[in-house]
């Protein structure tokens, strides 16, 4: 039999599920305990967020909310290893990878209750995308952009990330596949949480792995183990550097678990087994790295107990710029509309401008 | 008989008609055992099965295309997009393939599907999810588009599409999905595709609307009756191919009319029927045309949603304009 | 200076703005050294190289997506669809972010791109190759749709589409694209979005229209001289936002409106401007208003294409209608 | 270092190009030589046939047209695999095929004449697809065929072909994806034919093979040599049988080359040059299968020229019939519209009636 092709796809993982090395060498950024301990504290924060995001949401104080319960090893991880001058291309639940980039949790209250100067980043580089709602197609916004990079010869890199659901999209194969033929400097990172909405896995795709799907676009892919945060923040560090130098893209799956609702208007339980989610949990992220870090002597209940007290104290103070926000005038609708408002629509801002003055 | 919403009537009448025709099936994301994230087809899993009701991979194109090769093949699909701010992918499919396959083959392929979507805005959603984009399938010749306005003739108006031998677009608008409930026998009568409803007689001032808009209108005609005005309310329920002729002879009778939509104004299909009164009823014309719509912006986040949606108030006052004018 | 056809302008136009600002770059399917299926492309990746004249995988969700990555990351992209007809996949990209993104993000983050494509029948080409769908952009806010429908008008056009902050859809009709030649001085002069162009003036009728059928609108109106009747010609160019006014104060003039254009009747873009006249005009009309299009049905393979055109013909006996009807 | 995956890919060739067996044992149906020479047969045909288009189109008879120049194992290899009962979905160059399953020239011609009568396909199955201009899209129509046969436990296939071009739009991830996850019975042939019109096949994709493109669906997937037909329907044969018996959907790439412009309105010296065009007459399909069959005894001279005189005699024929049919009224472009007119259409149809009597 002659072979034409042949491939493998690695499966990358330091820390097992109790914290405990695999016996693989730990990558340089790993060795620097302090910054480790810097790492878990921005993931216990991101819980803490999004506990309280919830908590917004329940109390009638914010819309509809995407969780990012589980998901702190792999957001945090793919943020951490970017640089600032990098362009990130999220979705709409990578919240660890925001907030390490510099959104503030009132812009991501502000955006999800309702307001679209949520998306108008004050810290956060400007040329990082804004959500993106419809699946998939921030994945050619970062070809895009990594293709602006490499046409100005910047070193810079496009990283996108996108959902299990999202990889059937046509847009992802578009992206790896321009970002394959024009050796594009970009990263997909596969955030693999098992749920799209009520939809699993296995309905999205016959292919063992999603990092398989790299494959097509002819990129280098692995798959790694999405509740540690050194296998994800490895990965992403070969893969940025690949990019970087100029040795193209590269198909990252971060395997990991929607311990949450899919929404705060989901409710799980309607499609999924308990036991299910109880063996997740097993598989947590946070203590994992807790425990690893704790063996390392870099972490106690005390500093537990302290970064809480700080974590609590900055989503206040978050949580009540966000609820001293006055609303927009109506006729904000008009005011991005275009760099000038056309003479055409000037009346029919007007009229919002009345209505809103009856109102 | 249980009163039923909006939206238990779309379940029911795909419940009816996938018992009573086994080519029926539904596909879709999150149709399955979730039921549709509004429950539109909540129970259909467990009663036809994996085989009939089918969630798809998270991939719009997917599903239209899916749609048109069942079809083709001899199925009746019922295909669901989960927001209508989510069909753009469905484009290509839909206006090159399912709106041109009877055409492009002279009948020997036909496309008897329907594509169902959640309709409009004003349920606090999130950014995309409170589309009104009716006007990118208006235009396209070969296709129905279809939009209840209320339990029963959602219930009709599906049966009607699914049973149609050509494609349909059917929005459903989720505003009003359990707004209120109503009777609604389940007897699989289907309603026709080829008429407007006149919901409310009136003589001063016609009102034309669609979709979740009904409500407002039929609101704003009872405002308008307290100050003495009479308004007759449409319902055009079917947009394309348009019943015109029901509209013209209210406007002839009146007078006056109201258009009222709420996608953005300019190009929604509202100008359609202002262009065909300009057209056809110019000399009934006692007063110009007024269009009620959604402003040429995008429809903003929910903190402002319903400054940007048609109000009972807006409709007052133009269905008030048009009595000054002349 | 040289005589230029319309395609030679647009090739003048991009080579002229690649020349003065390297933030342009262009892209699509076949762009490179082919130079385009119709050659609009021409020599630019010769002159221009490869990093600036990007030909694509064969994905219009691709180019579209890639064209918003490169145009907010700060270039000026001009992606090309090969044919109007293979533009819906780039529809969600269109109008789920290039047309939103200014928006979204109160003005951090901006798309200033130009898509082009070649637009409408009359070349007896393939199977969707004809397409005429404008109206699938003219209910977008946060665009602009334009058509030139001259070399000259070609060139300024499109600079300033290039130039525009926002998102332009530059429609190009393609059975004039080498229909005639003028000159074209290429000194980088713009024209402006925001008008009409009145082409011919007029006192009897006013003829709207855009893209190819100003041709025959103008022979129209040559004919109508003839008869004695005295035809205004208009030259929408950018369809949206409109210059209503510009409509308007003609149709206020002569009394009497023909919108002539080349999409299926039922809510093209001509629609629109009927409605406004139903609104904003209906006391100067003196008739009817009359629309001369393609039909409601897919516009046929070539051997029938022809009778599916406005023709002249047409043009003429509704403008005759217009004044017989007063 | 762990493995998560391992995929090979399997390049198959029973001919050389100068009509030598490989030494792969060949096929059942390769070994009857009486079948093979009516495959011959046909691959000859297609070319006189493809010739006669030509020739049409360039004497103002017909429109643009797409030739199937050097795609003939390729396209009879695919149609001679299949069943009648089975569905073919093409694009629009893959006549070998469609003649195989009955389409006839006249209708190609009514067609590319610019009539859509040419689809109405007279003796082709009627669940066959008309041609499919938006590339891509009828991947997607074959995975929705292959559902509803899946559905209604039919033992037929839905088969596919894409180009090279194709390969890289959305439709065709799409419909693998799907038909991977769904174990659908399908086919999917990727022609890869090295153009898509100018674009050559390394700027579509980064991948070394189109064939792996099959491995993000998780479907078996092999690359063949589609200049040797017995290497393309062995394959088929294959993917064919695997779906026929439940065992899902399979991704073929046949290499071949566009020995053509790639339409008539395309001048191919534009953008490659002759050098590659003269090395691939060198793979031609059709030299090596009759240089086989000489060398078995199976065709000569005199057979050759004898098939050349049918073949001509058939298209003279297809010709005469095609050049006698007379234009649809133009009412037609309503009359297929919807199963019956709506109301609102038909002061626009008796206007075109009317325009039609004056013209
Ligand atoms: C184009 C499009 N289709 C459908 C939706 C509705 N939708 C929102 S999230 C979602 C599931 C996404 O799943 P996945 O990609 O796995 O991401 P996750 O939510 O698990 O992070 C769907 C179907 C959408 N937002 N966009
Ligand atoms: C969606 C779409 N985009 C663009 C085109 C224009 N077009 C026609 S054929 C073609 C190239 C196709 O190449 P390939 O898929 O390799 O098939 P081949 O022609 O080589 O058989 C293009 C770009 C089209 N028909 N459809
Ligand atoms: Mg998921
Ligand atoms: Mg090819």
């Amino acid at each position: 039999m002659s072979i034409a092709a042949k491939f493998e796809i690695e499966y990358l993982q330091y820390l097992d599920q109790d914290g405990k090395e695999t016996g693989k060498e730990l990558p340089a950024f790993a060795k620097d305990l302090d910054h480790m301990v810097e790492l878990y504290k921005l993931m216990v924060s991101t819980r803490v967020f999004d506990a309280k995001s919830i908590a917004l949401q329940r109390t009638g104080k914010l819309g509809t909310y995407a969780s990012c319960l589980g998901h702190e090893a792999a957001h945090v991880g793919i943020g951490s290893a970017m640089r600032r001058e990098d362009s990130l291309a999220v979705s709409y639940r990578e919240y660890g990878a925001q907030l390490y980039r510099g959104v503030k949790p009132r812009e991501v209250y502000t955006y999800w209750g309702g307001d679209e100067r949520g998306n108008d980043f004050a810290d956060a580089p400007a040329h990082d995308f804004a959500w993106c709602v419809p699946i998939g197609t921030q994945c050619l916004h970062a070809a895009g952009s990594a293709l602006a990079f490499k046409i100005r010869k910047e070193a810079r890199v496009a990283v996108c990330t996108i959902g299990d659901g999202g990889s059937s999209k046509g847009d992802f194969y578009g992206a790896i596949n321009v970002a394959g033929a024009q050796q594009l400097p970009m990263v997909a990172v596969i955030v693999n949480n098992q749920w799209a909405i009520s939809v699993p896995r296995r309905i999205q795709s016959g292919s063992g792995t999603l990092a398989q799907k790299g494959i097509a676009a002819g990129l280098p892919c692995i798959q790694v183990d999405g509740n540690d945060i050194i296998a994800v923040r490895a990965a992403m560090e070969i893969a940025l550097e690949r990019a970087r130098s100029g040795q193209g893209a590269s198909v990252i799956e971060a395997v990991t678990y929607r311990l949450g609702d899919h929404t705060t208007a989901d409710d799980a339980r309607r499609y999924r087994g308990e036991q299910e989610v109880k063996d997740a949990w097993e598989r947590d992220p946070i203590p994992r790295l807790r425990k690893w870090l704790e063996g390392k002597g870099k972490w106690d209940e005390a500093k537990e107990e302290a970064w809480k007290v700080e974590c609590d104290d900055w989503m206040d103070n978050e949580v009540n710029a966000y609820l001293e926000t006055k609303n927009q005038p109506a006729t904000a609708m008009f005011d991005y509309l275009y760099a000038e408002l056309p003479a055409d629509l000037e009346a029919q801002r007007e009229l919002v401008a009345s209505l809103d003055r009856t109102s | 008989m249980a009163q039923i919403t909006l939206i238990e009537a779309v379940t029911q009448a795909l419940a009816y008609e996938m018992r009573n025709d086994e080519s029926v099936v539904v596909l879709g994301e999150d149709v399955g055992v979730n039921g549709g994230v509004f429950r539109a087809t909540q129970g259909l899993q467990e009663q036809f099965g994996e085989m009939r009701v089918i969630d798809t991979p998270l991939d719009e194109a997917t599903i239209a295309g899916l749609t048109i090769g069942l079809a083709v093949q001899g199925m009746k699909p019922v295909a669901e997009a989960q927001f209508e701010g989510f069909i753009y992918p469905m484009m290509e499919h839909i206006a090159c393939h399912a709106a041109r396959m009877r055409n492009r083959t002279r009948g020997r392929m036909t496309v008897p599907a329907v594509w169902r979507a959640p309709w409009g805005g004003g349920i606090r959603a999130p950014e995309h999810h409170s589309e009104a984009n009716e006007h990118l399938f208006t235009n396209i010749p070969g296709l129905r588009v279809v939009m209840p306005s209320s339990p029963a003739r959602a219930y009709g108006l599906l049966l009607a599409a699914i049973r149609d031998p050509d494609p349909v677009i059917f929005f459903e608008p989720k505003r009003i999905y359990r707004q209120y409930k109503e009777e609604v026998p389940d007897d699989g009568e289907a309603l026709p595709l080829d008429v407007c409803f006149v919901l409310r007689d009136g003589t001063d001032v016609t009102l034309v609307t669609w979709g979740a808009q009904v409500k407002e209108c039929l609101e704003a005609a009872d405002e308008l009756a307290q100050k003495g005005i009479s308004a007759e309310v449409i319902d055009v329920a079917t947009l394309t191919p348009l019943d015109f002729d029901t509209i013209a002879e209210s406007v002839t009778k009146t007078g006056r009319c109201v258009i009222v939509h709420e996608a953005p104004k300019t190009a929604g299909f509202g100008a359609e029927i202002a262009a065909r009164l300009a057209e056809e009823c110019l000399y009934s014309l006692l007063a110009p045309v007024q269009r009620v719509t959604g402003f040429d912006t995008h429809i903003p986040l929910f903190r402002l949603e319903m400054k940007y949606l048609p109000s009972v108030e807006r409709i007052v006052e133009a269905a008030e304009r048009t009595l000054a004018a002349s």
